[in-house]
């Protein structure tokens, strides 16, 4: 057996990724529409485009065999493009912060203050 | 040629108005000249296109937008009665309105929407088929706009969004009813009619009601008559180019058309829905006598005056009889030509004497008596005095009503006719009777004097000699001959 | 090199351009603006005489390689976008100059516009669904920075929220495209539209519409879109209100009239119709309302983008093999290519308006016709078009939509797009209003003649779609599905 | 290779997962950000061990990404160490810890709200 | 007994998998999620691996379980900084139950959709016979950079618009300052020793996973994002000073990738090959061209999108929320 | 087999230690103490899992892979446990020595 | 060219060839972009950490066996106390005077932290490393003593070196 050969996948995993996959991208939406800080949905969105890829990737799995290149070239095509959108949304949480002082849209619920002492 | 020629003259009012937006405030007179030239060989064209289309010649020009929408512009008789009745207007209302202007500000914007308007009337006038009609209407509303709004103050602007909330929702009913129209027969030449195949009754009707209700407002029909009086607060050249030119008169034309060419009258009379908007024409009719009375300015006093003397048309046209549609397109011209010489002479007492109100022409008569003559030829034509243009109309209409088997037309005509009489009675009385005041007043201005006379003369004119085939009573009486009710 | 594959270049060499030689962006991209719009006219020639021009990228077929296609819809998005991209290169070189912007947004506004070209450009010729998620997330990101351009507090919470209903949009685009490639191992359009049908499409085409409608701002998912578009520097907000949602519109049109119109349920497309006709009155009557020009025009966005939604129950599903479908396809694409040049007119203006006065707030543009007649002028005709009033662009949109509406018996949509008609006129009818008043309480900051006459050619041209609709609208039918017989 | 071996090498990976599992729990209970990071840590280090258990039974190609996970191992920390200095761009160790044990609270570090997380009463 | 393990071993990750990005959602602190988010990173790329699916897990494990730590970390450091790091409560009430029994939807529609799923005549057997000519001996490198290069060009430019994004949200006053916080260290202390022990390890493994990726798991973005950690960490360590973004050599890193792409592609279109077709005989070469140009700027850009924008060194305007609080 | 055997034996001991180490995570009262435990216990039971898994490599580059991620593993984790240590010093919960729920 | 720099390059050279070999299985076709790439990685380390301590690499060697078994122990320690019902834990801090170049104090900190019941926490201005023991009562300073001497032979360090302080 070499490094390079690329290896079949136990003939379960498919069906057992594709429901975590799918329980990923449920637990992500409910965290997409119940949280309120922005950083948190960041997170949220990452964990639903994970649950796609997975369950693309179990997509690719089944039948046996060599799993299909093609969805895993478009999975990281994926990763890459989620870690863009991630990396700009985060970056816009901060920019946000740093001029309003929250990290919550207007007129989606409150963050508590900050306790006193945090007044430098 | 012949598809050159009306495009030619669409363009001569469309050119000078293009052009005249991107003109400097300060060329008055390359504006003035871009104006009158384009009014003269507007007329001039036409008159051309008169000649040939006696001659027998046939004018029609295409222009294809996608399928099944296409501007078609074609000269029919009465494209050419309302055609010439326009540009003669034009030409005259812009020498006044050169003269009435001098040099006040913002010109570029009202000389070009002034020819922005006409040429959309030439548009209407031309229009072969009921989507160009639609287009050139919609045009219209658009461009009569910022006149009404010209001047910029708080009547002028409220008065200007009066009129688009009355105008745009007849424009959306008009859009419906052409299209509504037009899905279930195709694209309807005003020439042939529309065949209204397996369209039912009561949609017929509704599509009839949605014409009248687009065509309407511009026609001042009661109830959606009430931006017209209040556009009195444009300038006097602006309410010349409403009342006389161009607005009120595409309504007048619009309801022509939809009753002659779009449904035809033995239609209309099956549907049931012609007398009903007699009775509309006919409340109208005396509804805006009775509020002219009631009315202090003297321009008010026009325009209700004007609300009652358009729905004559209106009446004319609802009836489907010969002879009421001979008066009724008589009054097409007559009207206008009345109506725009006391427009003339009410825009000269204020600009000249500043005289607003109608207790304010005391002794206007031998101050200024050229206008005053020109407005009391006006006035007399209105009350239909014989053998005035306004008595032609009236006599027409009255035996229309009894050809139609509506002799309480008569009655109509009567009372409007006393109330016609008991508004404008006091206004020559106050012109030439009652002792003058003090009030200025000069007629040193030849460009407003001249137009109000010409235009009486010609109000005079038509009335006078009207049995010669030459006058617009003669050539309506050509029109529905040839033509109309086949 | 065809012009289809300058096209899909052009603007993203010309990025790369701008971003290592940034003083020479602005005139880098003028001419790559210029460059587009003539390659844009040679590819619609060439649609036009020879049909739809297909290629497949990197030399292979479909299902392993993705192929681009101009079609005359693709073609048409196309040129307009070229032309209002020419139009926002020469504005945002007057506006967003150095001196006037601050070198932060001079810099970066210049690739961010040209990459949002780049991925209009793809998105409206690729034929791949995966191609496609990547072009719209381009599209996008570089969106976000174009809201949050000023730097402002208020732009930022914008870009937040409509970088949330983006990438939610796109997340539940690319489940959607997981589906269709778990169910039918391509992604092609083409070959989609010849598959077999299998159990979760409805649940994938369900998917994408929902992510794609979200994108679009559909009603009601509208609400990220007026603080967006208002808050951006005036060309910004053209791009963004003119261009942006066109793409994910194509996107629905590209599934539900060609990948999968056999999933079009008469109830599905009643929806989106509802959707889109509940967007045109809510967004008309929300832009009623509104303090600020921006905002208005904003939430007129929201409006009109209603009207292009009324599509698929005009045309869709069944419905389009009947001989109405294609006046009304027809009309909803002359809808959003008329929108586009008349809304991003329209924000020009406001643009200008803004340098002259230093504020949009209504009263701030009392009286401004009178030194900025053009402006004026060109404000009027872009709010003909949107009010659809003859002989505009959004008129012959319109008037094919009502006509499809009548001949379908679904008059209903006509009362729909004949009262937006009138709202429109209500809201472009308060800023309109003011700006032709006759005092001008202010000095206004004199502005050029030549950057006024940037946004009146773009009303113009949205004017003469209707006035010459006829070339237009056989463009259109190129490559158009279900191709029925002609309209009305 | 013989197949028990396979197996076994599975269900320990399955072990490891398990003591990830209780790391888990840690990141979950804190109390401290220090100790929710070192649990972190640990499902790295457990992960690389999974993976290693992975190899020979499925394909040496799972080293490499163990590989790249050893690596990157420390990035994850030196972030977080990184962003819990006062301006997030610092190093704890130029702060200096007073010289006799047991330490007391170092004077110039930040006081105990600012790093609060838990977050909501 | 072997297929029980591995059942056993599958359905264990699942559930770590589950837990950890159930605990960054529901758990309270918004520094407990992003620790939980990063330990999700590691589990998943586990979960890669066991799907057969080595090229992804590396992507993963150097993106999810890496870079995205990193970044998130800053962001809570900053949004601290900021006073913005409280979490905010969840919902209460029957409001509360929309997202869940969303999200229970959701899930339930894909459950039903794997089950319903038919399994369709996959490219595989095209795949094969066409990857000869490709260029390259591993297919998902062959899909990334021959059969669909365009989306992987369209890709790298996605990277790049989210830098001009990152970067169009620093303030005026400091465009001219170096990107990212100004760092500093202990001189001799342990993270400026591992800053300058790490870069040399990672510029060979990621060169290596770069050379790898044509014929073995690894490739371009792989190798570029091992790469810009090493970067990231070199300058956390205080090793180098970022650059402004003014700074040519930066700006030539960051296109040279798609740059040399679309070069390629446009080259290889005017000599009549199509545009992004490869030839047989040269697509190895212009493969491994392209894929070390855009391994660059890749690392470039993941290392910027870390940075943040230009950042004035002052500290304290960025310390002082500068608007109104809410 | 009886490198079998020993690959058992190794990869068993790793998984002992990583139960310690687990163990200790768990059950160490201070924050620092917990430190501890990971660094130390978990490091050596990768260490044993990569020896164990080394006698079964099929070639040599393997073995020497597994040593050099198990180096780097080290690394990593003495550059951790001293920073994240450090760190903590920072940290007021982790300094009180608060352990389980009070 | 000192006799130190050839010799830290030549270390390097080999210890970055061995680990690129092995990263690519020795696979001859990775030979030449190997040598370019061991090239940068090698300059690169000489700049980062340039050759100014000599390291006696042999010794290193040697140490290694040490370390392991420490580690070991270390590893050992951990789990005896962490599975024994008393764990036997008196935690605390102790600091540590170790003459190294900060590298080396590093790399003890490090060590150190692999070590039984010790942990170091980075060093402070002084130079002294701070260390947090399991049991303050269990002698480990004597151990930590010894390791510290150890790295420094490793070192080669002569007494005066810890004025060669970089930067």
């Amino acid at each position: 057996m070499t490094g390079a050969d690329p290896f079949l996948p136990a003939a379960h995993a498919p069906d057992v990724y594709a429901l975590g996959g799918a329980v990923l991208v449920g637990l992500g939406v409910w965290g997409l529409l119940a949280l309120r800080h922005l950083l948190r949905r960041v997170v949220a969105f990452n964990v639903i485009g994970s649950g796609i890829f997975l369950f693309f990737g179990a997509i690719a799995a089944r039948g046996g065999g060599e799993p299909d290149p093609v969805p895993q070239a478009l999975i990281i095509t994926g990763i890459v493009v989620a870690l863009s959108a991630s990396a700009l949304a985060v970056t816009l949480v901060a920019a946000l912060a740093q001029r309003r002082g929250g990290a919550v849209l207007p007129g989606e619920g409150r963050q508590p203050p900050e306790a006193e002492t945090d007044a430098k | 040629m012949t598809a050159l020629l009306p495009v030619a003259v669409l363009l001569s009012s469309l050119i000078p108005a293009i052009a005249t937006f991107f003109l400097d405030q300060q060329s008055y007179r390359l504006r003035n000249t871009l104006s009158l030239g384009g009014s003269v060989l507007k007329l001039a064209l036409i008159v051309a296109m008169l000649l040939a289309v006696a001659g027998g010649a046939a004018y029609e020009a295409r222009l294809s937008l996608v399928p099944g929408l296409y501007i078609l512009l074609r000269l029919d008789a009465v494209a050419l009665l309302f055609l010439s009745l326009s540009a003669v207007l034009w030409l005259l209302t812009n020498v006044y309105a050169i003269a009435y202007f001098g040099t006040k500000p913002e010109l570029s914007r009202f000389f070009g929407f002034f020819s922005l308007c006409v040429a959309a009337t030439t548009g209407l006038a031309m229009s072969g088929t009921l989507i160009s009609f639609l287009i050139f209407f919609e045009l219209l509303t658009l461009s009569t706009w910022p006149l009404v709004a010209h001047k910029q103050d708080r009547p002028s602007l409220a008065a200007a969004r009066r009129y688009l909330f009355y105008a745009l929702p007849a424009s959306a009913a008009l859009l419906i009813a052409v299209i509504w129209l037009e899905s279930a027969t195709g694209p309807v030449v005003f020439e042939d009619g529309a065949d209204f195949g397996d369209l039912s009754e009561n949609s017929q009707r509704a599509i009839f009601a949605l014409f009248i209700l687009g065509v309407g407002v511009k026609a001042a029909l009661v109830p959606l008559h009430g931006w017209l009086p209040a556009a009195m607060a444009a300038p006097a050249p602006v309410s010349a180019l409403l009342h006389a030119v161009a607005v009120v008169k595409a309504g007048a034309f619009g309801v022509i058309r939809v009753i002659y060419d779009v449904f035809g009258p033995e239609r209309v009379a099956a549907l049931g829905v012609g007398v009903p908007l007699a009775v509309v024409a006919s409340v109208t009719i005396l509804w805006g006598s009775i509020r002219a009375l009631q009315q202090d300015e003297i321009k008010k006093r026009l325009a209700f005056s004007t609300v009652s003397q358009v729905s004559y048309i209106v009446l004319a046209a609802a009836l489907a009889s010969p002879a009421a549609l001979v008066g009724g397109l008589a009054h097409l011209v007559h009207q206008g030509l009345m109506k725009i010489t006391l427009f003339f002479c009410a825009g000269i007492y204020d600009e000249r004497a500043g005289v607003k109100r109608i207790d304010g022409l005391d002794g206007m008569g031998r101050r200024m008596p050229w206008t005053s003559v020109a407005f009391s030829v006006g006035a007399l034509g209105m009350i239909g005095l014989p053998p005035l243009a306004g008595f032609v109309s009236k006599l027409y209409l009255g035996l229309g009503g009894l050809e139609a088997g509506a002799p309480w037309v008569l009655a109509v005509l009567a009372g409007s006719t006393l109330l016609n009489a008991a508004y404008f009675m006091p206004l020559l009385y106050r012109l030439w009777i009652a002792p003058g005041a003090d009030a200025a007043g000069d007629e040193r201005a030849p460009g407003l004097v001249v137009p109000a006379a010409v235009t009486a003369l010609a109000s005079l004119a038509v009335g006078v000699l009207a049995a010669s085939a030459l006058s617009p009573l003669g050539w309506a009486d050509l029109i529905v001959e040839r033509g109309y009710l086949r | 090199m065809s012009a289809l594959v300058f096209l899909l270049a052009l603007p993203l060499v010309a990025a790369l351009a701008a971003l290592v030689a940034p003083r020479g962006a602005p005139a880098l991209t003028l001419i790559s603006a210029a460059a587009g719009v003539g390659a844009a006219l040679r590819l619609a020639q060439t649609v036009a005489q020879g049909g739809v021009q297909e290629i497949a990228l990197a030399g292979w077929a479909p299902p392993l390689g993705i192929t681009v296609a101009a079609d005359g819809l693709a073609v048409a998005f196309l040129l307009m976008t070229a032309l209002v991209m020419l139009a926002v290169a020469l504005a945002a070189r007057a506006e967003l100059a150095p001196e006037r912007a601050g070198a932060r947004v001079a810099f970066g506004f210049w690739p961010i516009a040209l990459l949002l070209w780049g991925s209009l450009n793809a998105v409206f010729l690729s034929r791949d669904l995966f191609n496609l998620y990547v072009g719209i997330e381009l599209l996008t990101l570089a969106a976000v920075a174009l809201v949050a351009l000023s730097g402002k507090a208020g732009a930022l919470v914008a870009a937040m929220r409509y970088m949330i209903f983006a990438l939610a949009g796109s997340l539940l685009y690319l489940l959607g495209v997981v589906l269709v490639y778990g169910a039918h191992g391509t992604l092609d359009v083409g070959l989609l539209a010849d598959r077999t049908v299998a159990d979760p499409d409805a649940l994938a085409l369900a998917l994408m519409t929902a992510g794609l409608a979200a994108k679009t701002a559909l009603f009601p998912f509208h609400v990220w879109l007026p603080p967006a578009h208002a808050g951006a520097p005036a060309p910004a907000s053209a791009m963004l209100s003119g261009l942006v949602p066109k793409a994910s519109f194509v996107i629905l049109i590209r599934l539900w009239f060609e990948a999968m119109p056999d999933q079009a349920g008469s109830g599905a497309l009643l929806l989106l119709g509802l959707m889109g006709a509940a967007a045109v009155i809510w967004g008309s009557l929300r832009a009623l309302s509104q303090p600020r020009l921006k905002l208005i025009v904003a939430y007129s966005t929201v409006a009109q983008l209603g009207y292009m939604f009324l599509i698929f129950p005009l045309a869709g599903g069944d419905g389009a093999a009947q001989p109405w479908a294609a006046g009304a396809w027809t009309g909803g694409m002359f809808q959003a290519l008329s929108h586009g040049l008349a809304k991003a007119a329209m924000f020009l203006c406001a643009g200008l308006w803004i340098i002259a006065a230093g504020g949009d707030r209504l009263a701030d543009l009392r009286g401004l016709a009178r030194p900025m007649p053009m402006t004026a002028m060109a404000f009027g005709l872009a709010a003909v078009t949107l009010m659809g009033l003859p002989p505009s662009g959004g008129f012959t949109a319109k008037y094919l939509m009502m006509t499809a509406a009548f001949a379908s018996g679904q008059w209903g949509w006509a009362l729909v797009l004949a009262g937006g008609g009138l709202l429109a006129a209500a809201y472009l009818y308060r800023p309109m209003a003011e700006v032709f008043a006759r005092d001008c309480p202010i000095t206004p900051q004199p502005i050029p003649r030549a950057w006024q006459l940037v946004p009146l050619a773009l009303a113009v041209a949205a004017i003469m779609l209707g006035l010459i609709s006829a070339p237009p609208f056989d463009l259109l039918q190129v490559g158009r599905p279900e191709a029925a017989e002609e309209g009305l | 290779m013989t197949g028990w071996l396979g197996a076994w090498l599975l269900l320990c990976a399955a072990g490891v997962l398990v003591t990830l599992g209780a790391a888990l729990w840690r990141v979950w209970r804190g109390p401290a950000r220090a100790d929710r990071m070192m649990a972190a840590q640990l499902v790295g280090t457990g992960g690389v061990a999974v993976l290693m258990l992975l190899a020979p039974a499925q394909g040496w190609a799972a080293l490499d990404v163990a590989l790249v996970l050893a690596i990157l191992a420390a990035l994850a920390a030196v972030g977080f160490v990184k962003a819990s200095t006062p301006d997030g761009a610092g190093d704890p160790e130029e702060a200096d810890a007073p010289h006799d044990p047991p330490l007391d609270p170092p004077l110039d570090l930040a006081t105990d709200s600012a790093r609060s997380d838990r977050d909501v009463a | 007994m072997t297929g029980a393990a591995a059942l056993m071993l599958d359905l264990l990750l699942v559930v770590l998998v589950a837990f950890a990005g159930w605990a960054a959602l529901a758990g309270r602190g918004v520094f407990r999620a992003v620790v939980f988010f990063i330990a999700y990173g590691l589990l998943v790329a586990l979960g890669w691996v066991r799907l057969g699916a080595v090229n992804v897990a590396l992507a993963e494990a150097a993106i999810g379980a890496g870079l995205t730590g990193v970044l998130l970390l800053a962001t809570v450091g900053r949004l601290e900084r900021a006073g913005a790091a409280r979490d905010v409560p969840l919902m209460r009430g029957a409001a509360a139950w929309v997202p869940a029994l969303a999200g229970l939807a959701v899930t339930g529609a894909l459950v039903w959709a794997w089950f319903a799923l038919p399994l369709p005549e996959s490219p595989g057997p095209q795949l094969a016979e066409a990857l000869p000519r490709s260029g390259v001996e591993n297919p998902v490198t062959a899909v990334l950079l021959n059969f669909r290069s365009w989306d992987t060009l369209l890709e790298a430019i996605v990277l790049l618009a989210a830098l001009l994004g990152v970067w169009m949200l620093g303030r005026d006053g400091d465009w001219t300052a170096p990107l990212g916080l100004r760092q500093h260290v202990r001189e001799g202390g342990v993270m400026a020793g591992f800053g300058r022990v790490l870069p040399p390890l990672g510029l060979l493994v990621g060169v290596w996973l770069l050379w790898a990726g044509a014929d073995a798991p690894g490739g371009a973005f792989q190798g570029g994002t091992v790469l810009a950690a090493v970067i990231v960490v070199a300058l956390m360590a205080g090793v180098a000073a970022p650059p402004g973004v003014d700074a040519l050599p930066l700006r030539v890193a960051l296109v040279l990738g798609p740059g040399v792409f679309l070069g390629a592609g446009l080259v290889l279109a005017a000599l009549g090959a199509g545009f992004l077709t490869l030839p047989e005989a040269q697509a190895k070469a212009v493969i491994v061209a392209v894929e070390t140009a855009l391994t660059l700027s890749i690392a470039v850009t993941l290392a910027g999108l870390v940075l943040g924008p230009p950042t004035a060194p002052n500290g304290a305007a960025a310390r002082t929320p500068d608007g109104a609080r809410p | 087999m009886w490198l079998d055997l020993a690959s058992f034996a190794l990869t068993a001991l790793g998984l002992f230690f990583f139960v310690a180490g687990t163990a200790g995570l768990l059950r160490f009262p201070d924050t620092f103490s917990r430190l501890h435990a990971l660094t130390k216990a978990d490091n050596l039971g990768l260490g044993c899992v990569a020896l164990g898994v080394a006698l079964q490599a099929g070639h040599w580059t393997d073995v020497l892979k597994l040593v050099l991620i198990w180096a780097l593993a080290l690394l990593a984790a003495g550059t951790v446990a001293q920073l994240v240590a450090r760190a903590a010093l920072a940290e007021p919960r982790a300094r009180k020595g608060e352990g389980e729920r009070p | 060219m000192n006799r130190r720099l050839i010799k830290a390059v030549l270390h390097r050279t080999a210890l970055c060839a061995v680990i690129w070999l092995v990263l690519t299985r020795a696979d001859p076709g990775g030979l030449l972009p190997g040598a370019a790439v061991v090239v940068v990685a090698v300059w690169l380390s000489l700049r980062l950490l340039p050759a100014r301590h000599p390291l006696a690499l042999w010794r290193l060697v040697l140490h290694l066996p040490r370390f392991l078994a420490g580690s070991i122990t270390g590893g050992l320690d951990v789990a005896r106390r962490a599975l024994s019902r008393d764990m036997g834990l008196r935690p605390g801090w102790i600091t540590l005077r170790a003459d190294l170049p900060p590298g080396g104090r590093v790399a003890l900190g490090a060590e150190v932290s692999l070590m039984p019941g010790t942990l170091a926490a980075g060093s402070r201005s002084d130079g002294q490393l701070l260390v947090h023991v399991l049991d303050t009562e269990a002698g480990f300073d004597r151990m930590l003593d010894r390791e510290a001497q150890a790295l420094a032979r490793i070192a080669e360090l002569e007494p005066t070196a810890n004025a060669g302080e970089r930067r």
